[in-house]
């Protein structure tokens, strides 16, 4: 039932506005608007209930074990939200004048110097909104170096086809073309085929490491070296970095720029789909075209750095800081961690994944790149019971979801077939990762044996498998009065 | 550890399955030479009493002040309810709703805001949201020139009524796709946008026209003309409006003739607090025959197998995940937690809710400019009428006087001089529902006093 | 699956406590625990998980409709939750000097002023913790005004069989016998059995009006004059005022002490089980008896009223003033409120009592007082389905919950058989109404027709009907290590 | 109206279905002239926007200072989820779990409470809470009184080393119930109790011994001593303790031979903020004999009719909705919503964490002891081993030095005076975890200073 379903002509009930309005006569009655808009009128009460059960039909961390590839879902400490809610953080208006908000500043200080340290990188930018604006404002800055340098030819940026979609989504919006590099049987790139691509064209290699498809590139070095000399710059996809944090750094590897999602490997929260972050770090040679603002210190107090400090920057990415509030989030768990929490989680991420793979190769599932460690994720893949039982990875997804366990990501990365990628991060226990890898032979015995069950799935949701095709054919995509009337 | 749950006995037991003495092993692929020693420069790690104790003194560090800016944030009154609800963890750390089955609250609660937020524009589609106000203008912009069929030139005229955060991030954004964003300057008197100044602009092919209401000045734009004018001149026309003013004020789909094809904003006003600058959301809605340039994620409702009602991410093939390198934008984490705020914020407020929100707003702004403009050395710097928002003249520098007001923990408003040298010794100031009749009054009595000292500051020197 | 299941030794995985164990070697050895106490070791993660699953299992205001009778489950409006959770309150200490805590100390102040206002009393203290506790003190102060008297033969507290259990709990507990007084068919005392119970052994009477069978005593005021010519004192039950407030007020009434449940009719939650505030009110005879502490205001600031004021005081009821968060919640819901808001409660509290009840007979539903208006609440009993179907009020109230209604309160009052006693509150939409009477329309079809359905519910939810007989015989009240090894 | 739905249309059909034209007609049976025409005396409504204005004002009002005072309540740490989880809707607004099929979340957790706090007193049988801890005593007298069948007396020996207000408290409730409770003194030099007071005040027939540990005082008890004593008598042995202090001191279910027969005390160290004295909740435990005795509510786990495992109230025929006038007590309604949050609060800490704390909250006393006395004209008043908390001598009066550290924002503890004259200038003192040794040192130079001044002004004067 919608909320507007609740909603009856004239229902009132909450006293969350004034309660008269107030007089709108100085404005020419032709800017004015003649209707109300068709918004739902219900009680407190009546959205208060409707909110608390709709939230009831989602999966969640804080109710699921959720171990869904390239996507990081690690315990949110519940103080992240409420210190990040401080009354003296949500009621900062962003244009203060920097002397009344030192305190937030300091934490976004200290937080740029802290990315540095883990990243390896000269410098950081805070500004980007989420990973995909942190791949453009890195795209960006490969851009505005070459111009800088009246290097105006290169047009071309290279991308591996394991990569996620916003890396090529990303390279066009920067007026790249994007031309894709083969991976090989094993995980890595094909080298050889990188080796013809690379050139004068070259703007940029964009790269994942561990790649999407869960393995170390054992080739970083030679890889980064033909591109250097080629003058084209390395770009990190730092989406996922909990492979790597305390064990290697992108900078040592050649990297010149780099973002880093820290609504994953920094434990901001998802939300359903957001707000994320995406700073960007770079090296020395890319610092003046960095985003803006960029919090400075200087006399032991803080500010934020404008166009007129930062002539040559890419400019800026959004009217104000960017997501604040998932910053300090970033923040405050980056200090509770600390120095030993932090080096320690790409130990666990890993081992937890690596057991995984290994229970999963006992209980004989098939890997798809089985003679590798695993980074912090892993893939299973499916093709043998698609194609002999007829159940498919997607099938199998969804009865996880039965058995009370959110689906690992399906069908990506889009070189292995019929997969699952399977992340289960640092802060879960063994007891569930055992849970989960009952549950998938579970389902390969249901699919032996009663396959209807698994096809079918799932039969214990609010809602039975849901029909995709239409709802993209027949476009219902908001409530309109008429339509329950 | 914190946030590692691994006892001693479980780490063997996993070793021992993986079939290796030591996590070292785990990374024995990657180069030892590039395994980084420590991360040195973290410092030790603090118990959640410690780090708590931090953030409470960096909160208190952020000086209080009672707050007369505006300029694209706007600080309001959100019913306890919205965010106690929104931090539920259920919604608070899902991911993005891939398994749709597994995820009916985010998917059905993002349906609700696509009906709310069309039905507060007026138009016929809205996506998911978008990362905020400003770059939703970029997305606007580029979703223009894809859908313009009829324009070849890649021209957009910008305004300098929008706001000039707004114009730099789309200037950064689009900037890579040989698109030109041309600059048309506004009446000096009025603080408007003139037709004659848009059509000399103009050439003879123009992809979209932006249009501001009410302006970053807080001046009403003669939206309905600039419209018709545009369409005529087979131009898309692209809104930016601070959502909880269109409960009041004509809606972008109302627009003209035919309504703006294009909406866009920030949604911060709907719910979010100022929060240092974000997370907001931006808006982004348009007509129906624009649908497949939208950027971003849409739900749509559809039925399961058997016949329920439930909903589901659509129109994926214009996403990035898909389409890969020809999608409508790279964007893919937007800011769903911050629209589940602003659609449980709304249906609290209800259009009554909101109109008399918006309604206080500009009669406490109204006020505000009443007290001021009665001090000597202050007037109002545009003859239009404003809503919400209104830009003064000061016969002072600007940034002087607002130092002097901060100093006794008044925000006084926000400086046009550096984006508007033009105008002199201007300031932007904004009254919301929260600001009281006593607090206008002490304004305007540290204000008086602030230009009353300079003077004889200025006199004695 | 309980906390302790997930549990495992040594684990911890939570930066919640100072990491190591400071020195106690100044303490002796033998006053010093030896082993560990066998409390759960989970991550916080697990802990944040459990916990939230667990909650899903709980029918709440903000998740059903919840008309349990007596009870007065309006909805808690979350401002409430979160002003009194300011840090200016929570890091309050109760020993905290007067002058340091004016703003909470001036709260209290004008929640005195505005129960003595709701209810015509003289006076309030806010010191008990719940309803029973409220009663406590009302019945003790009715002891300490005879005794202050020397009128010591008064040994006798009278109390309609129809009355709340607390309220012969409480007589007892103060020392006194207690006189139970029959109930008539129309829901009136048995003034006849009341005037011969009256007399000089009479300390009170303990009366609820609107009684618990949700009518108005009609003869109010000859009750009350009866036991006050006897010398005995009138005491009102007040733990449901959502039948009166706004329209008649005890005080008028006559009464000389009452308890206030601010947890029901002031809308601070329930949290499962409590916490509570009982205040009780006082007629000017009364007020040198009321327990500690009261705030008092002077010279533009308050201060807590101790034993030294208030020598014939019945003394304390908690360590310090009972409980603070509890009436902050009902403080700022008064404020909400405000004049025209309270005199409205009763109003829609009946009218939406009286529209349910109607429904109620319109479908053929059995009254228990059919003829008269119904207070806030009112009665149906299933005496003929339980005897024609052999389905009880029990069996309703358990098919109910897969309908996704609370159940009413059930046998209770326990002078009605198989009894539904159904309170809707003031905050219920109509189609909240509608909607649970169609369900019990519903169940008496499935009692026709497939009984079994009925007789078995509840099916949906996390436990089918437990056994509560086996639970009373082999206890099991809390976990052991060896219960699960 | 706030809070109230009801559209101008609903009420006319609702009237017309009850057959009537008019509100006023539901309350056609209340005498006319005992309508109350209008509550004059409550002001007019607020908004959300207004009440949260105020409130904001009034905590603000409450001045913020390092607090230094114990005496039964106690400022900790507690983890931020504790009480996100806690007001859930599930859990805030969830009424007593009379339907236990729909309240296993309650019920169950309450179980968990139950194992936990026995755990923690190693004791067989909990209830589900009462009040606090001042009430708990009470109730445990009651108990005592009812199980002890081998004493007749209803004498209860209650130590003056008891919290003052627990035993005022206790004489409220009880003494309605023809019981003695006899006061026993303390030794002035150890300020302990002494078992030679004890045998003076016995008489030949005790039904109950009371032991605080650690005491008012914060000094430890000879709680093996007392305890084999009593039980020798015939007597039994009510504890009260401080819950977190058990993590490391020895539990009441370990006292002598035989343990305490009843172990009550306070549960807001665990888990509930100090919130201006409310709401705590009060623990009481028992042994395994004493349970059908045991006030208030119980859980039980049992199994529902396919077998799987739930939990219920159980026991209710000890209960006043049963036995009315005879229930074990009137209890009814009592601190659920705490004892969720205490439960939360012991799960995340975990038995180290509760046992670090409550080391560090020793340490802190400590370390705070130490450096006031070695303030000249401060000494300890005892001694004995103290933990967490402690007694100071002052050679000025307290309530004036407490004043003038007020002053500076420091609450430097609570004045013994008025419930302990024979003491003198004596004054409690207490530093959880949460005391940093800067606010410990501060302290300190507040406290010499206050100390001097006070010198000079009667060297003055
Ligand atoms: C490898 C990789 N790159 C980039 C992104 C994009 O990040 P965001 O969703 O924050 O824009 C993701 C997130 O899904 C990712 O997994
Ligand atoms: C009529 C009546 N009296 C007294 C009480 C006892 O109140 P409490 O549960 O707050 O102790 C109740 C609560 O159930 C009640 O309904």
């Amino acid at each position: 039932m919608l909320i507007h379903e609740h909603s009856r002509p004239g229902r009132k009930g909450a006293p969350q506005a004034p309660t008269s309005k107030a007089d709108l006569s100085d404005i020419p009655q032709n800017l004015l608007r003649k209707d109300s808009a068709a918004l739902p009128e219900v009680s407190e009460l009546q959205a208060v209930r409707h909110y608390t059960r709709l939230s009831k039909k989602n999966f969640s961390i804080d109710t699921h074990f959720y171990p869904l590839g390239s996507c990081t879902m690690k315990y949110n400490p519940r103080a992240c939200n409420s210190l990040a809610m401080l009354p003296g953080f949500l009621s900062l208006h962003p244009l203060t004048p920097d002397q009344h908000s030192q305190g937030f500043l300091a934490c976004m200080h200290e937080l740029q110097a802290m990315l540095c340290e883990a990243m390896g990188m000269a410098a950081f930018s805070l500004a980007p909104m989420a990973g995909a604006q942190g791949e453009f404002a890195g795209i960006k800055m490969i851009s505005a170096y070459h111009q800088a340098n009246n290097d105006d030819d290169r047009r071309e940026i290279l991308v591996p086809d394991a990569a996620h979609g916003t890396n090529p989504a990303t390279a066009t919006m920067c007026g790249y073309s994007v031309r894709e590099i083969p991976t090989l049987e094993n995980g890595d790139v094909d080298f050889e085929a990188l080796q013809q691509a690379v050139g004068p064209h070259t703007a940029g290699l964009m790269l994942t490491n561990p790649s999407t498809l869960g393995v170390f590139e054992r080739q970083i070095e030679k890889i980064a070296a033909i591109v250097h000399d080629a003058g084209g710059l390395l770009y990190y996809d730092g989406a996922n970095l909990n492979a790597i944090l305390g064990k290697i750094r992108p900078g040592d590897m050649g990297f010149d720029v780099i973002h880093t999602n820290l609504h994953k490997t920094f434990s901001t929260p998802h939300g359903g789909g957001g707000p994320g972050s995406g700073a960007v770090g770079v090296a020395e040679r890319l610092k003046p075209f960095l985003p803006l603002p960029i919090v400075a210190e200087g006399n032991g107090s803080y500010r934020c750095l404008s166009e007129q400090d930062a002539p040559q920057s890419i400019g800026r990415l959004s009217a104000f800081l960017g997501n604040a509030g998932v910053l300090l989030r970033a923040y405050i768990y980056m200090r509770l961690l600390g120095k030993s929490g932090m080096e320690r989680v790409a130990e666990f991420a890993t081992l937890n994944a690596n057991y995984m793979m290994a229970e999963a190769k006992r209980r004989g599932f098939q890997l798809a790149i089985p003679d590798r460690r695993a980074s912090h994720e892993f893939i299973i893949t499916m093709k043998r019971e698609a194609s002999e039982l007829h159940v498919t990875a997607m099938d199998f997804a969804k009865r996880l979801l039965d058995l009370g366990y959110h689906a690992p990501t399906t069908y990506f990365p889009l070189l292995v077939p019929e997969c699952l990628l399977i992340e289960p991060t640092e802060s879960e226990a063994k007891e569930a990762l055992d849970g989960f890898m009952d549950a998938l032979e579970q389902i390969r015995e249901e699919a032996k044996t009663s396959p209807e069950l698994v096809t079918t799935a799932p039969h214990t949701l609010p809602v039975k498998r849901l029909d995709e095709v239409s709802a993209a054919r027949n476009l219902d995509l908001r409530w309109k009065a008429e339509a329950t009337a | 550890m914190p946030f590692i749950p691994h006892t001693e006995q479980e780490i063997d037991e996993m070793l021992e399955a993986i079939g290796i003495k030591h996590t070292d092993e785990l990374f024995e692929e990657i180069p030892s030479h590039l395994k980084v020693s420590g991360l040195d420069g973290i410092p030790p790690g603090m118990t959640e009493m410690e780090i708590s104790r931090l953030m409470q003194k960096r909160a208190a560090q952020n000086r209080e002040a009672v707050c007369f800016i505006g300029a694209g944030a706007y600080e309001h009154h959100i019913p306890a309810a919205v965010w106690q609800l929104t931090t539920r963890g259920e919604y608070y750390t899902a991911y993005t709703p891939y398994q749709a089955e597994a995820s009916q609250g985010t998917l059905q609660l993002t349906y609700e805001y696509q009906s709310m937020i069309t039905a507060l524009t007026d138009m016929d589609v809205s996506n998911a949201s978008l990362y905020d106000g400003a770059s939703a203008l970029a997305e606007a912009v580029l979703m223009a020139v894809r859908g313009n069929r009829k324009s070849k030139s890649r021209r957009i005229l910008l305004p300098r009524t929008v706001h000039p955060a707004y114009r730099k991030t789309a200037d950064t954004i689009v900037s890579g796709q040989n698109i030109e964003l041309v600059e048309v300057d506004y009446d000096r008197a009025s603080g408007t946008l003139q037709l004659d100044a848009l059509k000399q602009a103009a050439g003879d092919d123009i992809t979209a026209v932006v249009i501001q209401q009410p302006s970053f000045f807080g001046t009403l734009e003669d939206v309905d003309a600039i419209t018709d004018w545009a369409h005529e001149n087979n131009a898309l026309v692209i809104s930016i409006t601070n959502p909880l003013s269109i409960a009041v004020l004509k809606p972008p789909g109302q627009w003209g003739g035919k309504g703006a094809d294009i909406a866009c904003g920030d949604g911060q006003p709907l719910g979010a607090p100022l929060s240092c600058g974000g997370p907001y959301y931006g808006f982004l809605c348009c007509s129906q025959a624009l649908v497949r340039q939208m950027p971003g994620r849409i739900v749509g409702r559809t039925t399961d197998v058997d016949g329920k009602e439930g909903f589901v991410l659509t129109l994926q093939a214009r996403e990035q995940h898909i389409r890969r390198s020809r999608a409508t934008s790279n964007i893919c984490t937007n800011q769903g937690l911050v629209v589940t705020a602003s659609t449980i914020h709304m249906a609290i407020l209800g259009p009554r809710g909101l109109e008399n929100t918006a309604a206080a707003c500009h009669a406490n702004t109204r006020e505000l400019v009443a007290q001021l403009s009665a001090i000597d050395g202050v007037r109002p710097a545009f003859s239009s009428p404003v809503f919400h928002e209104s830009a003064l003249l000061l016969d002072k520098p600007v940034n002087e006087v607002l130092q002097a007001l901060a100093e006794q923990n008044i925000l006084g408003g926000y400086d046009l001089s550096s984006d508007y040298p033009e105008l002199g010794n201007a300031m932007l100031v904004c009254a919301t529902e929260l600001r009281t009749e006593e607090e206008i009054m002490a304004y305007r009595t540290a204000l008086q006093a602030v230009l009353a000292v300079e003077t004889r500051h200025k006199e004695i020197a």
